[in-house]
């Protein structure tokens, strides 16, 4: 495992969050406070609708916060966005439907200004990493929600950023694509040192690619558990049979369907 | 089709109110100084007098009463002459039967400061006037009698609102335009005005006008219907303030002192020698002449014209000589 | 903290919090520049007109206009109604024609090819020039000038609704014919509630027309409404007169225009949200 | 075997297979009714103008209209350019400045309250009342006449630009926010593209208003056009020729609004597809 | 386990499908013959982008086949349709933004023109049944990812078709409401007699569900295997723990990760 500075890396220090609606102000996110670890993998889950997407999305600075403190590399979300250190993966691909796929991915590259040849370059070696070379042409109606989601993670992936935040990434990925999905995404973060925080409702994902899980409980959220996944690196497939991993699975299983 | 609904409507058929005769009559214009005589007869119950029930519309252009008399969907129109003269080439028969101006009330106004004082100082100066109107052609036609050829004039169509302020601001070096919409403008003792009357261009401009059809079948009603407003024209110049109070009574938006203004500005295009002689009304078949003359100088006319079809004095001389009769001051 | 606002200026992500503090005294500020710049513009004019710049009978100072509009307000008031009332009528008559061509054309792309050039047609041909024939077909009158406004304001609304139409999430529309909705309720409950945001636009650009419309079909021949009283006030060069005509005019305008943009915000406004909403929610 | 068509009749869903049969023959057949139509209607018009149940001083049949055009075809040809050179220029002007008021509207609220009103007003007066005004301005000539049409032009190319903003996906907006795209970016790389239907389907109407303007212009003040030439025709009662400068007048109307429509066929096309795709494609 | 009639509800002869695109015609479907018994739950699985999605698609007259016919308790597709003898749950939720979540589970019986008082009954069951009953009054944009797809699939249900097409339906669900909704989806099977069609990415989810999993092979796709699960009904969480569920979900494993 490479673990980066050994700070913390992204840091919520009694976040909250309350929506103003219709019926009322409705609380979602109660008092957050947690503390990633700068190249970890952290893996978000909860009951649906608790309110993982609105911590993330607090965190990606997509959202304010009604209390508390955030701060990714010592920077607040805003100066954190700037500064280019976090990609952002959405839980739909928000794909731009006139561009080709090529062009979706270095959507960000064109942001930042990169050079035609750079932009191609580093695009084609992206969609190879998601298995969609052949597809760099194709125009986003024309590719299967499944091949969408992959272009929107190549995307995220497309500046390199330090941190990756990710809400249920792979929500519309078959098993065996999701599984290779996984590893890749456990490769770059070895590789490169990102930490991930990872939105997902698999409790087999969330045990296999982690250092730590973050368990939220049901809305308005809060942290739960933030469990440690000692499991060695790298992770292979076979962990699944791991003592360790079925322990965890299971206990993690537990505290979401408490009744069962 | 609309239009031949309206044109099988047997002219000179329908009947008012109260047994009267219907007469449908469509104005060159909106309400104004052109009008006034109609609205001093209706005033005074000259209409009713003959048995005639008069429903008038407003119009928007002589060329659109000419349409609209001879598709048979108003029985009379106001309008000018040379409309008249047009549409005959054009193979629209329509006769005039009452002469309403005598002259062409049109003037070329340039600011006194200009140092533009007569005719010949227009040579290579900008004219600014309504191209499609009557009064071009009679600017056209006074130029040319002062020996001046269109080519030495740059003339540019504004519309009658746009004229002024275009003189004022120098975009245009003269103003082409109807003598009586100078009597509200402000503007009037810092300009020179040369009329094309007083540059010898003496040529009939608003007429009375129906067809030949209603004509030949009705005559009587359009004898009476000449003569009452005759009487209303000659009513109107006895006494402009009157008639241009009740007037202002009878349509939306008619300033009575306004209106007596411009008419009285106008009148001495409706009242000149020949009318001293022949009566208000009457054609003056020299006047008529000049103007086919010119037009067909100025290359207007496409065809041959008989003026003996264009306008006819049958009826106006069945006015008496007494209602028609009103001396120059 | 951050600003959520930053996500996209014009179009706050997530006003819901901030929302009971923004109507009244925010919503008094954001027309404050408005206020200051339309008053600083008749102050201008004012000026201009008072120290001669520009001469009255060509723009008539704010106080000449409004001493003119106190001595007409009668028959200002009266033309009003008369113009209001083919303004309202021609452009009920044009978007309602507007809409069933745009269905045609929608629905057919035989009628789309007849349709079109015809009304293209229509609407570039210059009204006056038709007057004859506008008064032939539809009589000397009102009727004649709300002809003229409804094909005036048509247009609009035609294009937009063929595009509202065309825009419509295509999901929807399998998901309606998956329960075999026939055309009738995929209209209802598709197309239409979703083409509205369009639908509005053309509505709005078609009422700012038939304004237009209606002053042009006087031109032609009318014996009330401000274009008359425009053209009397201009044959005697009124000029005041004809600036009050104006602004009757343009106050009737805005009243029908923001009137239709009210409607259209009532609505869509709830969409307006929606369109806004996060993302994963 | 079903017919995939019939998802969305007016819009098929996948005509990917059938689209090489379409081209030619079947874009030929959907034309057919058009000129069948407008055939018909010539004919009709020509045998009400051979029969007199129109008098052709109303309304001339096409034959006398084609005759006059041969006789007049220098004129029609010189006052077309004037025309057509107008109008051009007014709607690039028209169409640039209501894309720019747009973005003022779309990203500032004060300048909304601003230019909403002033542009209501601007678009609702009568321009013949303030064909002085124009004079003044911009002086006796074309430029007082490309400024009508600029004018008349602007209005929807604005409010459609402003639906169009409005109406992006607000998650494409965020994905720009969370890679820091400047707000030049976003225009460039989302907003723009993304609202081109309601762009066009603005400068479609704007197109044709412009051919109105440019003719109102030249009714207020010209040296020459289409507009002038109809009015010169008028007063001589040639209605034929009155009809001959319409003829052209359409012409060119046509051709501009139709290149328009080409140019966002061509721009906006495949998105058009996209926007016809399947659900979970 | 109850059965329909025991005849074929949905029968695919040959159905084959070839798109057309810019870079020429592309086969995604190759020829798929396969009969599914009346009231018999049928999981598809298969790589991503295979052609799953366009399979049912045809099956549910959103598409036309290139060739081959497709029968549904005898009738064509469009036929079927039209006596709405199947409903269908797309990948992506797809509701109606101005209608409330309540308005969207009745949409289909608006189409069908039940009574006001009906259409709210029948709709507050089923957001009951979702777990939605709190938020019939919502717009869909203040509902998550998850929600969203529940309410979808209350639509789909509205109705109460013989056969539900369900395409990833539960993709955008965490594991917990997933297995919920399986269950749950188990119960309407068993209850009222459906046929269910039912894609999936999940291979434990495929096994502890269906009668047959549908195997599909890559682009272009054919049936690879049609697979009869034998574990008994009704299924519960614990037939994860069955022998024949961890054979039969090893052997799939195998099938869709050959050189694994
Ligand atoms: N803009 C908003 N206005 C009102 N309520 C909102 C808004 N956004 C989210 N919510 C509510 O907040 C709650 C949490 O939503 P969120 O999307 O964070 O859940 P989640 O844990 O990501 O769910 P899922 O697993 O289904 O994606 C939901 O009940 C939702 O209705
Ligand atoms: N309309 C279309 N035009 C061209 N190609 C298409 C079209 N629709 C689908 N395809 C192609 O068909 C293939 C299969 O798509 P499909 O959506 O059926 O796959 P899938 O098995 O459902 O994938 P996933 O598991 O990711 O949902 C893909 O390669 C896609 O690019
Ligand atoms: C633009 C314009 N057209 C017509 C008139 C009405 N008018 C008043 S005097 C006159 C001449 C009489 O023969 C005419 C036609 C006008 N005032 N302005
Ligand atoms: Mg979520
Ligand atoms: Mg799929």
């Amino acid at each position: 495992m490479t673990t980066g500075s050994g700070g913390a890396a992204v840091s919520l220090r009694d976040v909250s969050k309350t929506f103003q609606t219709a019926s009322g102000p409705m609380q979602v996110v109660d008092s957050v406070s947690v503390d990633i670890e700068a190249g970890s993998f952290v893996s978000v889950i909860g009951p649906s609708g608790c309110g993982k997407t609105t911590v993330v999305r607090m965190v990606g600075d997509l959202l304010a916060p009604s209390g508390g403190d955030i701060l990714i590399d010592g920077l607040p979300p805003s100066a954190a966005r700037a500064a280019r250190q976090f990609g952002f993966v959405f839980q739909r691909p928000t794909l731009v439907e006139w561009r080709s796929v090529l062009r979706n991915v270095t959507l960000p590259l064109d942001v930042l200004g990169w050079s035609r040849k750079d932009k191609e370059n580093r695009g084609r070696e992206l969609l190879e990493l998601v298995g969609l070379e052949d597809f760099a042409d194709h125009r986003p109606d024309q590719i299967s929600g499944g091949m969408q989601q992959r272009v929107a993670i190549a995307r995220a992936l497309s500046y390199d950023p330090g941190v990756l935040i990710m809400d249920e990434p792979f929500g519309a990925l078959d098993l065996i694509t999701r599984d290779r999905m996984g590893f890749e995404l456990l490769r770059i973060h070895a590789e490169a040192g990102k930490t991930i925080l990872f939105v997902t409702h698999s409790i087999d994902e969330a045990v296999l690619l982690s250092d730590r899980v973050l368990v939220m409980g049901p809305r308005p959220t809060a942290v739960q558990k933030f469990e440690q996944v000692d499991l060695p690196r790298p992770r292979v497939p076979d962990h699944r049979d791991d003592p360790t991993f079925i322990g965890l699975a299971h206990e993690l299983r537990e505290m979401l369907e408490p009744h069962d | 089709l609309g239009g031949c609904a309206a044109s099988s409507d047997e002219p000179g058929g329908s009947e008012g109110e109260g047994g009267l005769d219907l007469v449908t009559l469509r104005h060159s214009w909106v309400p104004d100084q052109i009008t006034l005589p109609y609205a001093a007869a209706k005033a005074l119950g000259f209409y009713e007098e003959e048995g005639i029930q008069l429903v008038d519309q407003p119009g928007n252009g002589g060329a659109t009463s000419v349409q609209l008399v001879a598709n048979g969907e108003v029985m009379f129109g106001t309008g000018e002459a040379s409309h008249v003269i047009s549409a005959q080439t054009k193979g629209i028969e329509l006769v005039s039967v009452m002469q309403q101006y005598q002259e062409q009330p049109n003037a070329v106004i340039t600011m006194k400061d200009s140092g533009i004082e007569d005719w010949d100082d227009l040579r290579g100066k900008s004219i600014g006037g309504a191209v499609a109107s009557s009064g071009h052609l009679a600017t056209l036609a006074a130029l040319q009698l002062k020996g001046i050829d269109e080519s030495e004039i740059d003339f540019v169509n504004l519309s009658p609102g746009a004229q002024f302020a275009a003189l004022s601001e120098g975009q245009v070096d003269a103003a082409g335009t109807f003598l009586g919409n100078l009597a509200a403008l402000d503007l009037k003792d810092e300009v020179n005005i040369l009329t094309v009357a007083d540059a010898g261009y003496i040529a009939p401009s608003t007429s009375l006008f129906t067809t030949p059809e209603l004509i030949e079948k009705n005559p009587d009603l359009v004898e009476r219907f000449v003569r009452a407003t005759v009487k209303g024209l000659r009513a109107a110049l006895e006494d402009p303030k009157g008639t241009s109070e009740a007037m202002a009574g009878m349509y939306a938006n008619v300033n009575a002192e306004s209106l007596q203004a411009t008419f009285e500005m106008d009148s001495r295009f409706l009242v000149n020698d020949f009318t001293d002689e022949n009566g208000l009304g009457m054609h003056n078949a020299d006047a008529w002449e000049q103007q086919v003359e010119m037009l067909t100088e100025l290359g207007e006319l496409t065809g041959d014209v008989d003026l003996s079809k264009a306008f006819t004095n049958d009826f106006v001389e069945k006015t008496d000589k007494a209602d028609r009769s009103f001396p120059q001051k | 903290m951050t600003d959520a606002t930053s996500v996209d200026s014009p179009r706050t992500t997530t006003v819901a919090v901030e929302k009971p503090a923004r109507n009244g005294l925010r919503k008094a500020l954001t027309s404050l520049p408005a206020i200051i710049f339309y008053g600083a513009l008749l102050v201008l004019w004012e000026l201009a007109s008072q120290f001669g710049w520009v001469r009255s009978f060509i723009l008539p100072g704010p106080s000449l206009i409004a001493q003119s509009i106190a001595l007409n307000w009668d028959s200002l008031w009266s033309n009003t109604l008369v113009t209001a009332r083919e303004i309202l009528i021609g452009f009920l008559v044009g978007s309602l024609l507007g809409f069933i061509l745009a269905l045609g054309i929608f629905y057919s792309k035989p009628l789309r090819t007849i349709i079109y050039p015809g009304v293209v047609f229509l609407q570039t041909v210059p009204k006056v020039a038709l007057a004859p024939l506008f008064l032939i077909w539809f009589g000397v009158g009102e009727s004649s000038i709300v002809a003229i406004t409804a094909l005036i304001c048509l247009f609009p609304i035609l294009v937009n609704t063929v595009v509202g139409f065309e825009g419509v999430d295509v999901n929807l529309l399998e998901l309606m014919h998956s329960v075999s909705a026939n055309g009738w309720q995929k209209f209802r409950m598709i197309y239409l509630p979703a083409s509205l945001p369009e639908i509005f636009a053309g509505l709005e650009v078609g009422m700012s027309l038939a304004v237009v419309g209606a002053i042009v079909g006087e031109f032609i021949g009318a014996r009330a409404g401000l274009g008359y009283q425009i053209l009397m006030a201009n044959s005697r060069i009124d000029t005041a007169e004809v600036f009050a005509a104006i602004v009757f005019i343009s106050a009737v305008g805005m009243l029908f225009y923001f009137g239709v943009r009210l409607l259209g915000r009532l609505l869509v406004g709830t969409r307006a949200n929606t369109r806004t909403a996060r993302e994963s929610a």
